[in-house]
């Protein structure tokens, strides 16, 4: 029993649900939402301090112990993806008290992005697949509403598809969900992984574990993400910063969980299938991001090539590559957030997200334009900062796991990224200053201050990598051997 | 005997809801289609009262009253709908003076 | 105490006479209805009640509903006239003098 | 941490320290800030130089990441203190230069030198590492800082194109070069490159050697500019002049051939190594040899010159590399001599090269052009810069006495020898060596001679020039003077550098195939009597100064080969062939309509379990144990599936609207027949709801069209979806007939009244068991009213012309049932609201126990506001009924989180309920469920939830 | 006649009010389906509404009653409820019938609603004059 | 009837995924509906049809149908309707703003 677990998910849905209390007073929405935020941060830290001192922690909600009741579990791959996104919530709400505009304030965009963090942190903690699926929805709908929130003629459109998508892709996981308690009568995922592992996990399993990696692969955008580059381009920065960071890494932890965990019996055909899945998805996620020249569309793309190398990671499945996949994980949300912040700087900067329309932004916003240019090197994995480590594992681990086309495809696709992000960094900070009617000043403390904070983050990480790799190496382990897990939850 | 003469007004039950079905298939008007919604939802509920004999159970009564409500208010939203256009107006009561 | 006992009635009266109504008219409507050829002159007819409040018109209303063959169809805004389907008319002023005269006549009973 | 430590991390160091040091005296040039630096470095290197020859190393660690083998580990031996000594050495004059060629008032210095200390730091990080990955990590920052370096005046659109192309064809390499180094510790299990070294027997058995070198292989070249990796230098050359001497020719683009050198043992004495590095390197050099003959540019020529000059080195390298094959043996050390020239030639070029980039500029910064074309007679105005250039380009000609004539001696020799190499083919195809050799050496010595004699002889043509010539200042002229005078003194002295730093280098390329006690001694002689190479060199010179002569008038030589193909040019064809095939290929596909994208995510889906399932043998129809259907289930299913397949035949709104609430009551007929009737009842509201919902948004638009698509859509999206269908369907059977565990259920029926006190078992699983799932789902249904609430009203300014896209707008038809009497449906409506709210009460409350609970009753209650909004308009509602429906969801939704925060004060787990039976004061023996309480929680979130929803539309105008 | 018989003979006597009711029902859905028009339609279909659903009702609460031993208040609520809404749902579907406009069958002899909706429209337009 | 059943579901299925792909917005969300009935028929289905009491321990049966199913069916019910409705009043603030309810005429890939 370990109440702590519950209480990154507690503390968001508290506050929203009093937000809600305040609408009239967008002041003290901020001050709330902000020490909400720093609150969770705490409390992911101590989480994270927990696991690593006394392993994987459980909570059975309502005292009800599994397999009969839902278990919250948070060993360490859950733990630090908790921490990640109660840092990039904090910094997003910090962010969005400078951009998002009294408007969108007034009408719950607080306690929406509250709502959203509830979403995640508990898909993240629960060991429970239904839950995951409350837990999805949760996140998704809050998803539905920030996207749209403004109603902009692009935002409803965008959204249409998005929330079409969605509402498929959760019918279909419900029907996952059923046709897998069909089988095993089961839903916590410890129990579901001592069923298929006693029921062997050959034919129909099989298919149903495939099903699962469909609903996953929608929600992380592994190949069907088709859905993304343009709801991502819908809502303002803040908003797609949380998004681009967070919803598409909730789909890749689900895979990860469940192909590790409920589905790791079988990697020659399921981890087969995510090989080939993640190896198209970085090849086309590379032919998107250079097939236009407009930021958001680029670094939508680039969201999507970062979901294929990390489902890469988990088709090698071995020690290296797991460990890889977290520690990418980690980054990948950090980071993904500070490139998608700062591309919606310059877009303001420049009145215009088109590469041809924008120029020498270097000499109105140096620190923009650096700290953009040292994110492009950490979204690269470039050395010495965050995405290095990861890179160098997922790699190691394809090459030890002989994985060599998809090695090749990785780093081809790495190289695609550095050169697309450049392209626009080139085409927004040098040349002749350009730029459009609606282009404002960001040279603003409440823009540039929260980006510069993950910015050191980035370099942080980087630097502290052999740090981050202790705590992601407890992960890996446990997906590489799920028993600690599975005891932990089920007493046994 | 009970038992075949519950089963008979089962069956019975069910083809008048395929009877009804038809109509609301058919129209030609939507009145007529929600006159046969309507229908459906009273053989529904009669067919739930039988099926709580047949099964012994109680909690289907509750059913039946839910259903009894819930037609009303669908029928009449309905019926608001093709007369007025709209089903809740904006003006401070249904006659819109 | 009087006046209770007299009300009771007339609740019992207008029941029975419900009754009476329903289940003839409804012998009568099924029987058309398996009638192998239609054989039924509908149509709308008009009935002035004089009937005034809210809950007695509704009443009324009802009643005529659900008795078999007639429907009441609208109000008129003034409240002072029905205008009722019924499903076989052979003398439209005697159909609205015969629901005038027993359920009309049974609510006002009730009522007042 | 060690003083090498320092002399990686000082340039960085500076380069946060000079944009202050700039805001703190604008008045001095930045160069002044920084040019010390190099300096101390060059003596501190300079100092190391006696142990180094004494055959000792200087390392030092920093643990970086250790767990994954990377660590900051640092060392100096002969091999890196001789790059250690170009950097800091040609850096310090570099920069001194600079100081003079840029000016202060008109460029951003401080950007120049903060880019050129982080080109510093990284160049000294890349030769003085001990790990593979340190070492990758300061070559591709090598890459990023010349990257910004040639883009410096980013406002050229040449500069920009020459930036990003140097960094394509680097990166590329690097990344390469990553590749192969991970595999390289996949077969070692090390990135210690001096441990990796130690492991060198076992590695060339791997599978993977062959490939690990190519890759490594393709780092080198491309950073080397190695045919036909070549291609972005010329165009680096927009990079400031110094850029251009210092990253260009002297330093960044030896990190190649250090790399080769440093990796050496580990791959030489494998065939393909040698022929690789030899043999690209001999195309190189004669390719860029040929190239530059043709170039106008100065700095074009220069970095042709410099590619074929990378090439030598590198091909000397490789035939160095011959000497493995013969571990242990005199032949060792005669096949090694090629290395030696390497290195000595290495040493000659980055000094000639030096002095000729910093004269080439000095020229251009006077005249105000490069073009040989326009320049001519200069030698009377720049004696000065004429003998620097003369100096360094006879060095690099290979005439007598300079450095340069005899490291091309050594090259000669070096490639008559590897003919006697019995290996690899060699004694095969050997011969083609010195002839391929000697072709380019002809080139070079001409284009040497083009270099000097176009610019400073012949006739004068000042007048074509922007500026009046005359001589540079002494500060610029002092760097290029030092090197030349190099040239001078490495001619004339070359065992000068043999024991100090040649004979070290050495030991470090080649340290395991010398015999016991054996050790290098290199000597360079300036005369070895009438050999075949003189007789070579003598060759070279005459033709040389006939192509020399002959280039001004024979089109043939100063033309192209062939204008067709040009590798630059495939560059630019591929760039835009792989937009152009992205765009296209992502254009087809991302249409933008979420039919195409769900078409493919059902084809996938489709494709994926059917031939999953097909191969797994996994379909599986096991009727034994399944229910029986009777009659009138059958009818039912038929009355279900009837309506469903009506829906999409439907013809107005309306009527698929009906269907769909049709379908939806047969589904609740389902729940009570398989005993559900919680279920039911949920439905059954949901359905009803959902229909006001529909009717509610959609009363406004126009006729439904009846579809007006092509049959093919149509066939098309029925094929789609039947075979979905179908997948699920088989699917479902074969899941039901391989049903292996019993369902957990049995516990819930044990005890859902003995441990949790509630009689409804689905109540208490949604309550207590799985009450998590339900608080979360009054969240969902929270936040779905707060989004369709602000969807609603929130309508933000939009930039864009607001109007629809669309064809016809709203129409609104004039109704006839405006004046209609509601009396009927208000008055009895009034019974109903009330009824139906007590009776929500009642589901509310006995629904622990009974069927019903929070959500039946809350969904209850809001159907009975439905009603009341129904008959008597939203306003009057709004009016009467006082509740802000938005706050009452937040209080519902705050309940349920209350009743289970209690667990924290309490030290039991989330959401624990307890529930007892307690004497009330007038109310007498009261059930009192915390339960209970959670679920009045749901009850109002339900409430305040629909009604928000409904009420936002209903006043919607 | 023993108790149990006696309980069996109550049993079906209750099950043949059910059995007749579900009998009128189809009877009624019958005339749903045959009758010309829409509001003579109407009239069916508030027969399985009224005595259909009435016997069935009542046959199942006194059979729950006597056979299961259990007095249903919310049978008896659910046959009111039936009764006192069923007829106003029939009412009003009609009326919107009429008023947008669904014609009477061909065969019908009388009208007197027309006039009534005809000067409601004429108030109606020469409310909408005053007002420009 | 598990049989039957699933054949049931597969046409729901196919209904809901035809009416998904069709234009008109309406269709889409119908078919949205269509999917989760399809889908909550799929969980009651999976957890086996067989015979029981309904799970309310004052039914006082030998054997109860399996609850948890039940539960799971009804926190999914209420998720859809929370997420249909989002859908529904999307599609009607999107056709009074975008002037259409065609989702092709909804791509608008080029015009960014
Ligand atoms: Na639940
Ligand atoms: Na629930």
């Amino acid at each position: 029993m370990n109440n702590l677990l519950v209480l990154p998910l507690l503390v968001p849905l508290f506050t929203s649900v009093l937000l809600v209390f305040m609408r009239r007073s967008i002041l003290s929405q901020r001050w709330l939402s902000g020490a909400s935020s720093l609150a969770g941060v705490a409390i992911a830290v101590s989480i994270v301090i927990h696991v690593k001192k006394d392993g994987v922690q459980t909570l059975y909600m309502s005292g009800w112990a599994p397999p009969y009741g839902i278990a919250f579990v948070g060993d360490m791959l859950a733990a630090l993806l908790v921490l990640a996104t109660t840092v990039v919530g904090s910094f997003i709400v910090f962010f969005s008290m400078g951009s998002i505009g009294e408007e969108r304030e007034s009408y719950f965009y607080y306690p929406l992005l509250q709502f959203l963090l509830v979403g995640v942190n508990g898909s993240f903690l629960t060991g429970d697949i239904f839950n995951l699926f409350v837990c999805f929805e949760v996140m998704l709908i809050s998803s539905y509403a920030l996207i749209v929130l403004g109603g902009t003629r692009l935002q409803l459109r965008e959204t249409l598809k998005y929330v079409i998508i969605n509402v498929v892709s959760s019918a279909l996981f419900v029907a996952a969900v059923a046709y897998l308690y069909g089988v095993t009568g089961a839903l916590n995922m410890a129990d579901l992984f001592l069923k298929v592992a006693e029921a062997g996990q050959g034919g129909i399993l099989n298919v149903i574990a495939l099903l699962f990696l469909i609903v996953f692969s929608l929600k992380a955008g592994l190949l069907l993400y088709f859905w993304l580059p343009g709801a991502y381009s819908a809502p303002p920065t803040a908003v797609t910063a949380l998004f681009g960071a967070l919803l598409t890494k909730v789909g890749v932890y689900a895979l990860v969980r469940t192909f590790t965990l409920v589905f790791g019996g079988m990697p020659e055909v399921t981890h087969v299938w995510i090989g080939w899945m993640a190896g198209a998805t970085m090849v086309l996620g590379a032919f998107g991001a250079l097939a236009y020249k407009d930021i958001p569309r680029i670094l939508n793309y680039n969201i999507v090539i970062s979901v294929g190398f990390i489902a890469f990671g988990l088709a090698t499945a071995n020690r290296d590559s797991l460990e890889g996949v977290v520690v990418y994980l980690l980054h990948d949300m950090i980071a993904k957030a500070l490139l998608l912040l700062l591309g919606g700087l310059i877009i303001r900067a420049a009145g215009t997200g088109k590469l041809s329309e924008m120029g020498g932004l270097m000499r109105r916003n140096a620190l923009l334009g650096w700290m953009f240019f040292a994110t492009i090197l950490a979204v690269a994995g470039i050395p010495p900062l965050s995405g290095f480590a990861g890179k160098l594992l997922i790699v190691r681990g394809g090459l030890e796991g002989e994985h060599y086309l998809l090695t090749a495809v990785s780093l081809a696709t790495s190289f695609v990224v550095l050169y697309s992000l450049m392209r626009i960094f080139m085409a927004a900070f040098w040349g002749d200053e350009r730029a459009t009617a609606s282009a404002t000043d960001t040279r603003k403390a409440g823009l540039l201050l929260p980006t510069a904070g993950l910015m050191l983050i980035v370099v942080a990480m980087g630097f502290g990598s052999e740090w981050i790799y202790e705590f992601a190496s407890e992960a890996g382990r446990t997906l590489l051997d799920p028993s600690s897990y599975v005891q932990a939850v089920l007493k046994e | 005997m009970t038992t075949t003469l519950l089963w008979v007004s089962l069956i019975l039950l069910s083809l008048a809801i395929l009877g009804a079905l038809y109509r609301l298939l058919k129209g030609p008007s939507i009145a007529d289609r929600i006159a046969a919604l309507d229908t459906i939802g009273i053989l529904l509920l009669s067919m739930i009262a039988v099926l709580g004999i047949t099964t012994g159970t109680r909690a289907y009564f509750d059913i039946i009253l839910v259903i009894g409500i819930l037609t009303f208010i669908g029928t009449t939203a309905m019926a608001r709908y093709i007369e007025r256009g709209v089903v809740l107006e904006s003006g401070d009561d249904g006659t819109n003076h | 105490m009087m006046r209770m006992i007299r009300k009771t009635g007339a609740v019992l009266r207008l029941i029975a006479m419900f009754n009476k109504e329903l289940l003839m008219s409804s012998v009568t409507v099924l029987r058309e209805v398996l009638r192998p050829r239609l054989n039924i002159r509908p149509g709308i007819i008009k009935l002035d009640t004089e009937l005034r409040s809210d809950f007695e018109i509704t009443l009324l209303s009802i009643l005529i509903c659900l008795t078999p063959g007639t429907l009441t169809l609208d109000v008129s805004g003034d409240g002072k006239t029905l205008y009722i389907h019924a499903m076989d008319i052979n003398d439209p002023d005697e159909l609205a003098a015969q629901i005038k005269g027993s359920f009309e006549r049974a609510i006002m009973e009730v009522t007042r | 941490m060690s003083v090498i430590h320092f002399v990686i991390i000082l340039p960085f160091l500076f380069a946060l320290i000079v944009p202050i040091a700039n805001k703190i005296l604008p008045k001095v040039h930045t160069g002044w800030f920084v040019l010390p630096l190099p300096i101390a470095i060059f003596v501190l290197l300079l100092s190391m130089i006696p142990s180094i020859e004494n055959g000792s190393e200087i390392s030092g660690s920093l643990p970086w990441i250790p767990s994954l083998g990377i660590g900051f580990d640092v060392y100096v031996d002969g091999l890196s203190l001789l790059f250690g000594l170009l950097i800091a050495g040609i850096g310090s004059l570099v920069l001194l230069y600079s100081i003079y060629y840029l000016d202060k008032s008109k460029e951003k210095l401080s950007y120049f030198y903060v880019y050129l200390m982080l080109f510093m730091g990284a160049m000294f990080g890349l030769v003085l590492s001990d790990n593979l990955m340190v070492l990758y990590a300061f070559w591709e920052l090598t890459s990023i800082s010349s990257f910004l370096l040639i883009a410096f005046w980013d406002r050229r659109e040449r500069s920009r194109y020459g930036a990003l192309k140097s960094m394509v064809v680097t990166v590329c390499g690097g990344l390469a070069m990553f590749a192969g180094f991970a595999l390289l510790y996949v077969m070692s299990g090390t990135f210690g490159i001096r441990e990796l070294l130690e492991t060198i027997p076992q590695l060339a058995e791997h599978k993977l050697f062959i490939t690990a070198m190519l890759l490594v292989l393709a780092g080198a070249f491309t950073k080397s500019a190695q045919f036909p990796f070549h291609i972005w230098l010329p165009d680096a050359m927009e990079a400031p002049t110094p850029v251009s001497a210092y990253l260009h020719s002297a330093t960044m683009v030896k990190a190649g051939i250090y790399l080769v050198a440093r990796l050496s043992p580990v791959f030489s004495g494998h065939a393909v190594w040698l022929w690789m590095v030899s043999g690209v390197g001999l195309l190189t050099l004669i390719y860029g040899s040929y190239r530059a003959i043709k170039q106008t540019d100065l700095k074009a020529l220069l970095a042709f010159s410099t590619i074929s000059q990378l090439g030598l080195i590198m091909s000397l390298l490789g035939m160095g590399s011959a000497a493995a094959f013969y571990p242990g043996t005199s032949q060792y050390l005669f096949f090694a001599k090629a290395t030696t020239a390497a290195i000595f030639h290495l040493i000659n070029h980055a000094v000639f090269k030096g002095a000729l980039f910093m004269a080439v500029g000095i020229v251009d910064h006077e005249t105000g052009t490069r073009d040989i074309r326009k320049l001519g007679g200069l030698m009377a105005v720049m004696p000065i810069t004429f003998t620097i250039t003369l100096l360094g380009a006879f060095s690099m000609a290979g005439i007598p006495p300079f450095g340069g004539f005899l490291s091309k001696e050594m090259f000669f020799t070096a490639l008559l020898q590897i003919r006697e190499l019995s290996f690899a083919s060699m004694q095969l195809w050997g011969s083609l060596f010195p002839i391929v050799a000697w072709v380019a050496s002809v080139f070079t010595f001409a284009y040497s001679l083009l270099l000097v004699f176009r610019t400073f002889s012949g006739k004068a043509q000042f007048e074509k020039l922007e500026k009046k010539p005359h001589e540079a200042p002494l500060g610029m002229l002092i760097p290029p003077l030092v090197l030349a005078s190099l040239v001078v003194m490495f001619g004339l002295f070359p065992n000068l550098l043999s024991h100090t730093l040649i004979e070290p280098a050495m030991a470090a390329i080649h340290f395991t195939g010398l015999q016991p006690q054996e050790q290098f001694m290199v000597s360079i002689d300036m005369w070895h009597g009438w050999n075949t190479e003189l007789y070579m060199t003598i060759g070279v010179a005459i033709v040389g100064t006939a192509i020399f002569i002959l280039q001004r008038r024979a089109a043939w030589v100063s033309k192209p080969l062939t204008n067709r193909v040009s590798l630059s040019g495939a560059y630019d064809d591929g760039q835009r062939l792989l937009d152009n095939v992205a765009g296209r290929l992502t254009r087809l596909y991302m249409t933008g309509s979420v039919r195409h994208y769900l078409i493919y995510i059902f084809l996938f889906l489709v494709l994926s379990l059917g031939l999953t399932m097909w191969l797994e043998g996994a379909f599986a129809l096991n009727t034994e144990g399944m229910a029986t259907t009777s009659f009138y289930e059958a009818v039912v299913i038929g009355a279900l599936v009837l309506s469903a397949i009506a829906v999409p035949f439907a013809n107005s709104r309306l009527m698929a609207i009906i269907l769909t609430g049709m379908a939806g009551y047969m589904v609740t007929l389902f729940f009570v027949i398989f005993r559900a009737p919680d279920l039911a009842l949920t439905q059954l509201i949901v359905e009803t709801v959902s229909v006001a919902l529909f009717l509610l948004c959609f009363y406004h638009l126009p006729k439904l069209k009846k579809e007006l698509v092509r049959l093919p859509f149509k066939v098309w999206n029925l094929l789609i979806a039947a075979s979905v269908g179908a997948v699920m369907t088989l699917i479902a059977l074969s899941a039901s007939g391989s049903r292996k565990f019993e369902s957990i259920s049995d516990y819930f029926i044990e005890n859902s009244y003995k441990l949790a006190g509630g009689k409804n078992i689905v109540n208490v699983i949604l309550v207590d068991f799985r009450g998590f799932d339900t608080m979360l789902e009054i969240v969902v249904l929270g936040i779905a009213s707060y989004g369709i609430y602000a969807l609603i009203r929130l309508k933000v300014k939009e930039d864009e012309n607001d109007r629809p896209l669309g064809h016809d707008g709203m129409k609104y038809d004039v109704y006839a049932g405006i004046r209609s009497n509601d009396v009927i449906l208000r008055t009895v409506a009034k019974l109903v609201v009330v009824l139906v709210l007590i009776y929500s009460m009642y589901l509310f409350y006995m629904g622990h126990h009974h069927s019903g609970g929070g959500f039946i009753g809350g969904l209850m209650a809001s159907a009975a506001l439905l009603l009341l909004a129904i008959t008597n308009g939203v306003d009057k509602i709004a009016r009467i009924v006082r509740v802000d429906f938005k706050r009452l969801t937040a209080i519902g939704i705050l309940i349920a989180l209350l009743t289970g925060t209690g667990s924290f004060l309490a030290n039991v787990p989330f959401l624990s309920h307890t529930f007892g039976y307690f004497d009330i004061p007038l109310l007498g023996e009261l059930e009192l469920a915390t339960a209970t309480l959670f679920d009045l929680g749901v009850y109002l979130t339900v409430i305040g939830v629909a009604s928000t929803i409904l009420f936002t539309i209903g006043r919607d105008k | 006649m023993s108790l149990e018989m006696m309980e069996q003979i109550i049993e079906v006597v209750f099950a043949i009010l059910i059995l007749l009711g579900a009998v009128i029902a189809v009877i009624s859905v019958l005339g749903l389906i045959r009758l010309p028009d829409v509001y003579l339609r109407s009239h069916a279909a508030t027969k399985s509404a009224t005595l259909g659903v009435l016997l069935i009702l009542l046959g199942a609460f006194f059979y729950t009653w006597f056979v299961h031993d259990f007095f249903s208040i919310k049978l008896l609520l659910g046959i009111l409820f039936v009764f006192i809404t069923s007829p106003v749902a029939g009412h009003l579907n009609a009326r919107a019938a009429y008023r947008s406009g669904v014609a009477l069958w061909k065969g019908s002899v009388r009208d007197d609603f027309r006039e009534a909706i005809k000067q409601e429209r004429q108030l109606e337009i020469e409310e909408i004059k005053n007002r420009n | 009837m598990e049989l039957y059943m699933s054949l049931a579901i597969g046409v729901l299925f196919t209904v809901g995924i035809y009416l998904i792909l069709s234009k008109s917005l309406l269709r889409i969300v119908l078919g949205s509906s269509f999917l989760s009935h399809g889908v909550h028929l799929l969980l009651l289905t999976m957890s086996r049809l067989k015979t029981g009491a309904p799970p309310l321990l004052d039914e006082k049966a030998e054997a109860y149908v399996d609850p948890l199913p039940q539960a799971l069916i009804l926190t999914s019910i209420v998720i859809s309707f929370g997420v249909t409705s989002f859908l529904l009043v999307l599609a009607y603030k999107a056709y009074k703003k975008l002037g259409t309810d065609d989702m092709e005429e909804l791509r608008g890939n080029e015009n960014e």
